[in-house]
């Protein structure tokens, strides 16, 4: 089928269509439907990732023309390559066990949650798989519309806050994206592209400058999305409040479009911006590693504790991508897709003690091990994977970035890092510890009942990928290296070309991109304004 | 025509005059008074223009006007004839109902 | 003595308008006899007369004709934005019957009043002489006034109609100025003559007469569109004004502001653009930062959604400042996409207002989420589209406003502009917390649709949502129109 | 021919699997217990055939890699599951399994009856699998793997007792601390992978290529860096000065954990990966400076601290501690055999140690549960005169306590013997030498006097326990006592397959078979040695290493002599040495305040900086500046509202304003 891609991403609006006439009341119909359709969804991908062919190419690829007015051509134009093929899959994966975890904790407003659920992931599929800017950005910001509902109606107590603080943050980085895209459209019409298609702009060469401010818009969007140090506030709050799916969605696979952003569009489409800001970016994921993981320690609330371990998590997929060689990069998608298993599964559990006990604090825990064995064994096992031991798929992952982290130029960023294995078992073993271990002494703890049939049955499939992943990675590895590989490439010819003076790569007087007469911007400008004139962006010479 | 400039000025001036009153007078009415010298203002300019211009346009033009600001009249004193009926008041200081 | 003889006039280019004024004049006369409780008919005669024509403005397409001696024209550009104001028309209609019944102020002129106002907006859109434009303008004002005022009995509508009125009239002295200035400076009234003779100037800008008359005509439709610092009327006249009638205001005369801006400055001024670009960058700063920033703080939604619009006009106001066929289309289908949404949250807001809106605020739609889903989703997805989120018509709108500045190296400005679209999601989402977040406090037991209200919201988030997903079908139109002037 | 090593690590893992997910259905602890031990008895068996094949070849072809799939492929970096089969990793595999084996059928007796009796025997199993991984792994990584599963076992069962807060607390510690030290391996390991894939090309974790490999590295320099970070994973894993605080807090687990883990396998873990990559450390005299001095420092500083403890398994701790600090001694000396050595027989006395406490502490405990008292079963001051009640007890735990003493003739003699004099003779660290004898030999002594003083405390004198539960003390089962007999057996007789040279000469020319036996692992290294000894190879005489053999011998009976005077003869003395000297005494009870530094410099500052970060950075800083400019925002909006008076003439001038600013600008710029 040649649709498939479409078919998969857009399954779940069918559910919704589905879910439209069912009466409200009909709870559990509900929730089947919408569990059903997740299934369907993941079942259809399958297809897709095993009929992917192991090379660099983008396939499935589904390319119509869609928006063409004034200088715009979008195009729905859609496919995969082994960067995007996992994000796919776990995010189908994920879905079906995001409905599952909330099928008893969600009892009010069942409908309008499970609807929420199927469209937000249309919204995360069709980001992955779009190869259209536009497309791109429309799914980047329709992602926002039903999580920021699934935190603002189903969430805890400061759920407006968190919600809100989420969105508008979002918003916030996503709009200067907008801006940087338009302005790189423009760019690549002048070098006589025509539409919005992302292989395109992969050859566009662009001055350094301008390189450095689109760079600067996206990597901002996309850091607030990750989310890297300082920008990381939002997430906290937002995992807190948001319910389990909520928060599990979250973690598992929104945090990873933040990622995702920079594998595929920042790196590949400024690469000589990249290297450039590798420093600024690899410290402040040193400084995410490290911080989350002190604050981390310090936490109260379990789930705002694991909701830092994300941060710290996510510190580290940034480290690897930012090494620009294959060991880091693979490290890096290999750390995306296993936070997104073992922190999804954290937040699952963290869901299975606030169902039953309507508290998430530290303190009212202690000695759950005896009373409830199965849980205690798949939160250690999960809370092992968490750390990256070895066997788990965490470590996989973690090794291969700082590996390669450690061969590339930001070797001593990696040392740092290095120190994060050490406080990420401090603060997980410790949370551990008290939620686990010790005297079962609040009588409240006393009459908590193990896991049910449906909640192991949810855990399953996770811990079943904690350990194939950790044991047997290669062939998550096989399906991404050409992609990667391609990608080194992306950003390495262009590095070349950085390093030559700038004089010798602009002719004199001229901007890479040469721009059409009636079009440049810098001859428009002479009578505006000095406050509005933007040189900096338009014009590599007055940069200097 | 060295005299255009005189009716130009002339009528800058009244146009000013209009507009101060506007900003200075509180009752509605008086206000409504200084808006129409604005507009008369304007026509003596739209006529000393015409004639120096030598076409037409201009005094066709004051013509709409004057027709306009009649109807502005009509329908502005109907809105403070309701105005008052409610308020006993046609006092721009008295209609701050809506603010903020 | 020569007989006079009446030049052959082709009265095409304004058969919508002679039609529409006809109407409204019979139905003025039909108003009379009809019983106080049956004005609805006339809405409906309004109704489908706005229906009929837009038929007539649709089968013009694609023509230019030009007539009364090149006072008015009939081209795209015309008829696109026509089409937007009956639009408004159309839609303000629909809702306007409940509310009048409920105001109890169902006054058969109220239809009438509206199609003079549309037939004031068609002349402004279609005037390609200054006087024409003058006389469009008025004649919508003066309808407008009336309508702001339209609830007699109610203070806050006559304090709007009374503010409208004073400070509509003060600007139109401006305008006046303005054209009188540039009628002296140029020697015509014709909008071709002005760009002829400015056209001939090697620095037309050196002409302070011209310069000025430019500058006065636009601080004119500044107030109309309601940019900053002429927004002052706005939030009290939309807050005071009937309901539907903000609608209306908030969407058509706002479009007609626009359109006669644009066939003045882009066709007699086009080689001034440096300078009112300059002056439009500031404007439209200004504008949407003012509009924005005070939204935030008002609990009133009619108020908000007032200052929401003065916002929009800013966005609207970079499109203008780039001046370039991205940007100008920009404009056409932003007020057109924002027609829809704006009247559409209106519409919701006619529905959810008790008798004379005891409950306009923001906190009275506690909880309505769940009580009327169906509405609330619509409303949910205005309030998306106002805030311009994807995949509704305010994002694409948005999207090429901003494109035009950035393709005309405004990069500055588009990104105070996104910026202001980022903070003014806080106040939207802020009525989605009331609706969805928030335990109601109120059963809103009373809430009816009406038909025509369902209507009126069936088109409303059908063209939302369709031109934000498909905006091409009306984007190429935009693009077509644009190129005429 | 070494196809089928795989299945060492494969029986303990299938254990595991068993007992973990079914072992709470089989509720039987027979089964469980055979299980468990079963699977150990297959690995030991399929080692003993492994060590045998090996012996059967020529020494030079004692080597084989055999791999079981690729784990993981990525650019130039490749790690397989696969195997290494040497000398050294046969002798380790026959420790772990021979010593593990024993333990296993010890803990069927030990844990009798307790809750979580499957939990135990899976974890025992999965630590047999991760410690077999460990000496097994063919490349760093899965080293590391085993590396980090053995403390994770080491974790989980430390944790066994997970309601008391002290087993968490201690496993907690245990598994930082360890991490402490996976942090310098990691280290080590990248800047060694990197080191020599960019300078030599050599892109290769695996230790046969890196050690073919190795004569491309220079001396010192980057070499120092990374074995220094190597070093540092050895002391976490090792318990070596400065990481050594948790092992004496990880005898909070059930004894037989502390026999098998916590003696004779996982915290020689350190001295094994240093044997293993000797190649390497040979490379940077520094290092090995260091790591003889560290290792000398943590042999007396462990000793002087386990004079004071009261806690039975407490003084073995630090025991295990200070004997570990020999093992690195040798290390450091460069007698890398001589280490092994120790490590070997140093397995088989602790882990007797360790069981015989256990077993006196199991019979305390059903003692003192008895008559329903809450004294301490591991206080030695609730103890004494064990010997008539436990009588075969007593007879392995003394004559394993002879063995860890130095007395000639037993295991622990030759090894600690071939150590003191290496660490006297080796040729790397000049007049140093002197001083780590010296403290090598004063240690000894304090062995010696710790030991017996724990003896005669234990099993002599009077019994000093609740009288009423005295008559329930008596001798444990069988399946207890029958490990304890064969591990006092392989104390006794263990150190006779690695007799001095000097030794042997004397007895007509027995050669030393341990180190011949391990020389194809050493060689190279003994010979890049002698090319490059930084002191030349100073030939000392004959009747040195006898007058030296001697002193160490005298010191270890001086010290059980002192014992023996304080402990048995004239019991009161401690008491007033105790009172002479309160602060001396209180430090070393209280371990020299180590634990409390450590809070003091690292834990504490953590978790005040953690603290401060979150509400003092996140929460003030990055979110006020968020909610910060929001506020300003919204309160500019508040601003502009208020301009919004409601009064038409205000809203005349704003416009009047306008027209004039913008009239005013154009006309007049």
């Amino acid at each position: 089928m040649s649709n498939l891609l479409s078919l998969t991403t857009f399954l779940p609006i069918l559910g919704v269509l589905m879910l439209l006439f069912i009466p409200k009341d009909s709870k559990s119909v509900l929730r089947s439907v919408t569990f059903v359709v997740t299934v369907v969804t993941f079942i259809a991908s399958l297809p897709v990732l095993i009929g992917f062919q192991n090379n660099a190419d983008f396939q499935f690829v589904e390319n119509v023309p869609w928006i063409a007015a004034g200088p715009f051509a979008m195009r729905y134009n859609i496919g995969i390559d082994g960067i995007s093929l996992w994000l796919v899959i776990l995010t189908t994966f994920i879905m079906p066990i995001a409905v599952l975890s909330t099928w008893t904790a969600v009892e009010e407003k069942v409908k309008e949650y499970m609807i929420c659920l199927l469209l937000l992931e249309t919204g995360m599929l069709g980001a992955f798989i779009s190869l259209d800017l536009f497309l791109f950005y429309i799914f980047w910001e329709v992602m926002l519309i039903p999580m920021y509902f699934i935190i603002g109606i189903w969430g805890g107590k400061n759920k407006i806050y968190a919600a809100i603080k989420f969105f508008v943050y979002t918003m916030a980085g996503s709009v200067l994206m907008l801006v940087a895209l338009i302005f790189l459209y423009f760019k690549g019409t002048a070098a006589g592209m025509t539409d919005f298609s992302l292989l395109h702009f992969y050859d566009l060469r662009l001055d350094p400058a301008t390189q450095t401010w689109l760079f600067l818009a996206f990597a901002f969007s996309f850091a607030i999305k990750v989310p890297m140090f300082p920008l990381h506030t939002w997430l906290p709050d937002a995992h807190t409040e948001a319910p389990t799916a909520g928060s599990v969605i979250l973690a598992a696979i929104l945090l990873k479009m933040g990622t995702y952003g920079y594998v595929r569009f920042a790196m590949p489409l400024f690469p000589d911006a990249a290297h450039r800001f590798t420093p600024l970016i690899a410290t402040l994921a040193v400084i995410g590693i490290i911080y989350a993981a002190l604050v981390a320690m310090v936490q109260e609330d379990v789930k705002k504790l694991v909701a830092y371990s994300s941060v710290a998590h996510l510190g580290f997929v940034m480290l690897g991508l930012f090494a620009f060689n294959e060991q880091g990069i693979t490290g890096g998608m290999l750390q995306m897709l296993n936070h997104g298993v073992s922190t999804g599964a954290l937040f699952l559990i963290v869901g299975f003690i606030y169902e039953r006990r309507h508290t998430r604090l530290i303190t009212d825990f202690g000695g759950l091990s005896k009373q409830m064995p199965i849980f205690a064994t798949i939160f250690m096992i999960v809370t092992l994977s968490s750390i990256g031991l070895p066997g788990t798929n965490g470590f996989v992952g973690e090794f291969m970035v700082l590996l390669g982290a450690f061969e590339s130029e930001i070797r001593w960023y990696t040392v740092i890092a290095t120190s994060g294995v050490i406080l990420s078992a401090v603060y997980m073993l410790w949370m551990f510890q008290r939620v686990m271990f010790g005297e079962l002494d609040n009588p409240k703890n006393q009459k908590l009942l193990d896991l049910n049939a449906r909640e192991i049955g949810i855990m399953l499939p996770l811990i079943a990928l904690i350990f194939i992943m950790g044991v047997y990675p290669n062939p998550f590895i096989e399906k991404m290296q050409p992609a990667i590989n391609k990608l080194i490439a992306q950003t390495k010819t262009s590095s070349v070309t950085a390093q030559l003076p700038v004089d010798q790569v602009l002719p004199a007087g001229h901007p890479v991109v040469a721009p059409a007469p009636e079009q440049n911007p810098a001859a428009e400008q002479q009578n505006v304004p000095a406050e509005e004139a933007t040189p900096a962006v338009i014009n590599p010479h007055d940069a200097k | 025509m060295e005299n255009l400039n005189s009716y130009l000025t002339v009528s800058a001036i009244l146009f000013s005059i209009g507009t101060i009153g506007v900003l200075t007078r509180k009752n509605a009415i008086v206000i409504f008074m200084c808006i129409e010298l604005m507009l008369n203002a304007v026509n003596l300019t739209f006529i000393a223009l015409s004639r120096y211009l030598g076409n037409l346009d201009g005094q066709v033009f004051v013509f709409f006007v004057m027709t306009v600001a009649a109807a502005e009249a009509a329908v502005g004193l109907a809105l403070m004839i309701a105005f008052y009926n409610n308020k006993e008041s046609i006092d721009v200081e008295d209609v701050n109902m809506l603010k903020w | 003595m020569d007989m006079i003889t009446i030049p052959a006039v082709n009265m095409t280019p304004i058969m919508p308008e002679i039609f529409l004024s006809v109407l409204a004049m019979a139905l003025l006369l039909i108003n009379v006899f009809v019983p106080s409780g049956q004005k609805s008919y006339i809405g409906y005669i309004s109704f489908i007369g706005v229906i009929a024509a837009a038929v007539l403005v649709g089968t013009g397409w694609g023509m230019h004709v030009e007539s009364f001696n090149g006072a008015v024209v009939q081209d795209n550009f015309a008829s696109f934005f026509k089409m937007i104001f009956l639009l408004a028309a159309g839609l303000a209609i629909l809702i306007s019957d409940q509310y009048m019944v409920r105001e109890e102020c169902n006054h058969g002129e109220l239809y009438p009043l509206i199609l003079f106002t549309v037939v004031g907006m068609m002349l402004m859109a279609a005037g390609t002489d200054l006087m024409t434009i003058f006389l469009g303008l008025e004649v919508m004002s003066v309808s407008l006034y009336v309508l702001a005022g339209f609830n007699r009995e109610n203070r806050k509508s006559n304090e709007a109609g009374l503010k409208y009125f004073l400070l509509g009239a003060f600007s139109t002295g401006f305008l006046l100025y303005g054209m009188a200035l540039t009628y002296g400076a140029t020697g015509s009234t014709r909008i071709a003559d002005i760009a002829t003779f400015a056209a001939q100037q090697s620095l037309p800008s050196s002409n302070v007469m011209l310069l000025a008359g430019m500058l006065l005509m636009i601080t004119g439709f500044a107030f109309k569109v309601a940019a900053a610092p002429f927004h002052m009327w706005t939030p009290d006249v939309y807050e005071g004004a009937p309901t539907p009638m903000t609608a209306f205001m908030s969407a058509g005369p706002k479009a007609a502001g626009f359109a006669a801006a644009l066939r003045i400055l882009l066709v007699s001024f086009s080689t001034m653009q440096a300078d009112w670009s300059q002056l439009f960058w500031v404007l439209a700063v200004l504008t949407m930062t003012v509009g924005n920033i005070t939204a935030l703080r008002q609990d009133n939604i009619k108020r908000m959604l007032a200052y929401s619009s003065i916002a929009h006009a800013g966005y609207c106001l970079v499109g203008f400042t780039a001046g370039n066929p991205t940007g100008t289309a920009g404009i056409m289908f932003y007020m057109l996409s924002y027609t829809f949404m704006n009247i559409g949250a209106f519409a919701i807001i006619v529905l959810v207002g008790k008798k004379g809106e005891p409950n306009g605020n923001v906190m009275d739609f506690a909880g309505f989420g769940f009580k009327h889903p169906a509405l609330a989703v619509a409303m949910s997805i205005f309030l998306f589209s106002l805030a311009g989120m994807p995949p509704t018509a305010g994002f694409i709108g948005k999207f090429y406003l901003f494109s035009g500045a950035i393709q005309k190296g405004y990069i500055w400005l588009a990104v105070i502009g996104v910026l202001n679209s980022a903070a003014s999601v806080y106040y939207y989402l802020r009525v989605m917390v009331y609706m969805y977040m928030k335990e109601p406090t109120e059963e809103f037991d009373w809430l009816q649709v009406s038909a025509p209200i369902a209507l009126s919201l069936l088109i409303s988030v059908t063209g939302t949502l369709v031109l934000g997903v498909v905006p091409s079908i009306v984007l190429q139109y935009a693009q077509e129109a644009i190129k005429l002037i | 021919m070494f196809d089928n090593v795989w299945l060492i690590p494969l029986f303990p893992l299938l254990g595991f699997l068993i007992n973990g997910l079914l072992g709470k259905k089989i509720k039987n602890e027979t089964v469980i217990g055979g299980i468990g031990a079963f699977a150990v008895l297959c690995s030991f068996a399929v080692s003993c055939m492994t060590i045998l094949k090996l012996l059967s070849l020529p020494g030079e072809e004692r080597l084989a890699n055999v791999k079981v799939f690729t784990w993981m492929t990525c650019g130039n970096f490749n790690a397989d599951i696969a195997f290494l089969i040497d000398p050294l990793s046969c002798v380790m595999i026959m420790i772990v399994t021979g010593v593990g084996f024993l333990i296993h059928i010890y803990s069927i007796g030990y844990m009798h009856g307790e809750e979580g009796f499957y939990r135990f025997f899976a974890y025992l199993n999965l630590f047999m699998f991760s410690m077999l991984l460990l000496v097994l792994g063919n490349n760093l990584l899965l080293m590391f793997v085993g590396w980090e599963g053995v403390g994770l076992c080491s974790y989980l069962l430390i944790g066994y007792y997970f309601h008391k807060k002290s087993a968490g607390d201690a496993g907690k510690k245990a598994f930082v601390m360890n991490r402490v030290g996976d942090f310098g391996f990691l280290l080590g390991a990248f800047t060694l992978y990197w080191f020599m894939g960019h300078n030599f090309n050599v892109w290769t974790i695996q230790f046969t290529e890196l050690g073919k490999n190795a004569h491309l590295l220079p001396t010192g320099g980057v070499v120092t860096v990374i074995t220094l970070c190597f070093f540092l994973g050895a002391t976490g894993k090792s318990a070596q000065i400065p990481l050594y605080t948790w092992l004496p807090d990880a005898m909070e687990g059930p004894t037989p954990v502390s026999a098998l883990i916590h003696a004779a396998t996982m915290v020689t873990a350190g001295v094994y990966m240093i044997g293993r990559m000797n190649f390497l450390f040979i490379r940077s005299p520094e290092t090995l400076m260091v790591i003889a001095v560290i290792g000398a420092c943590t042999a007396l500083f462990a000793a002087t601290i386990g004079t004071a403890q009261n806690d039975i398994k407490r003084v073995l701790a630090y025991s295990t501690v200070s004997q570990l600090g020999y093992m690195f001694l040798a290390m450091g000396s460069g007698a890398f055999a001589a280490g092994i050595f120790h490590l070997m027989t140093h397995a088989f006395f602790k882990a007797c140690l360790f069981l015989g406490s256990g077993a006196v502490i199991h019979s305390m405990h059903h003692a003192l549960h008895h008559v329903h008292s809450h004294d301490d079963a591991q206080d030695m001051r609730n103890m004494g005169g064990l010997k008539s009640k436990m009588p075969l007890t007593f007879l392995t735990f003394l004559l394993a306590t002879i063995a860890i003493a130095g007395i000639p003739g037993f295991s622990g003699f030759f090894s600690k013997d071939e150590i003191l004099w290496q660490a006297f003779a080796n040729p790397h660290h000049g007049q140093l030498n002197y001083l780590l004898w010296g403290m090598g030999a004063v240690a000894a002594g304090l062995t010696a006097f710790y030991m017996f003083r724990l003896v005669f405390m234990t099993f002599f004198g009077e019994c000093r326990i609740t009288p009423k539960a005295k008559d329930h003390l008596h001798e444990s089962p069988m399946v207890i006592v029958i490990p304890l007999i064969v591990l006092a057996g392989l104390s006794v007789v263990g150190g006779y397959i690695g007799i001095p040279k000097l030794l042997g000469d004397l007895f007509g020319g027995i050669p030393n078979y341990f180190e011949h036996y391990l020389e194809p692992v050493f060689r190279l290294s003994e010979e890049y040695m002698a090319e490059h000894a930084a002191h030349g190879v100073a030939h000392h005489s004959v009747a040195l290493e006898w007058g030296l053999m001697g002193t160490s011998v005298v010191i270890a009976l001086i010290g059980i002599g002192i014992a023996f005077a304080l402990y048995v003869v004239n019991t009161s003395i401690p008491a007033k040495f105790t009172a002479t000297f309160p602060a001396l005494h209180r430090a070393v009870y209280n371990k020299w305040y180590i634990d409390e530094l450590y809070d003091y410099v690292f834990v504490n500052p953590c978790k005040a900086l953690g603290r401060f970060l979150w509400k003092g950075f996140d929460v003030v800083v990055v979110d006020g500046v968020v909610n910060g400019v929001a506020k300003v925002v919204m309160s500019f909006g508040g601003i502009i509202r208020y301009m919004q008076s409601g009064f038409v003439y205000d809203y005349s001038w704003s416009m009047a304003f306008g027209v004039v600013v913008i009239l005013g600008y154009y006309l007049f710029k």
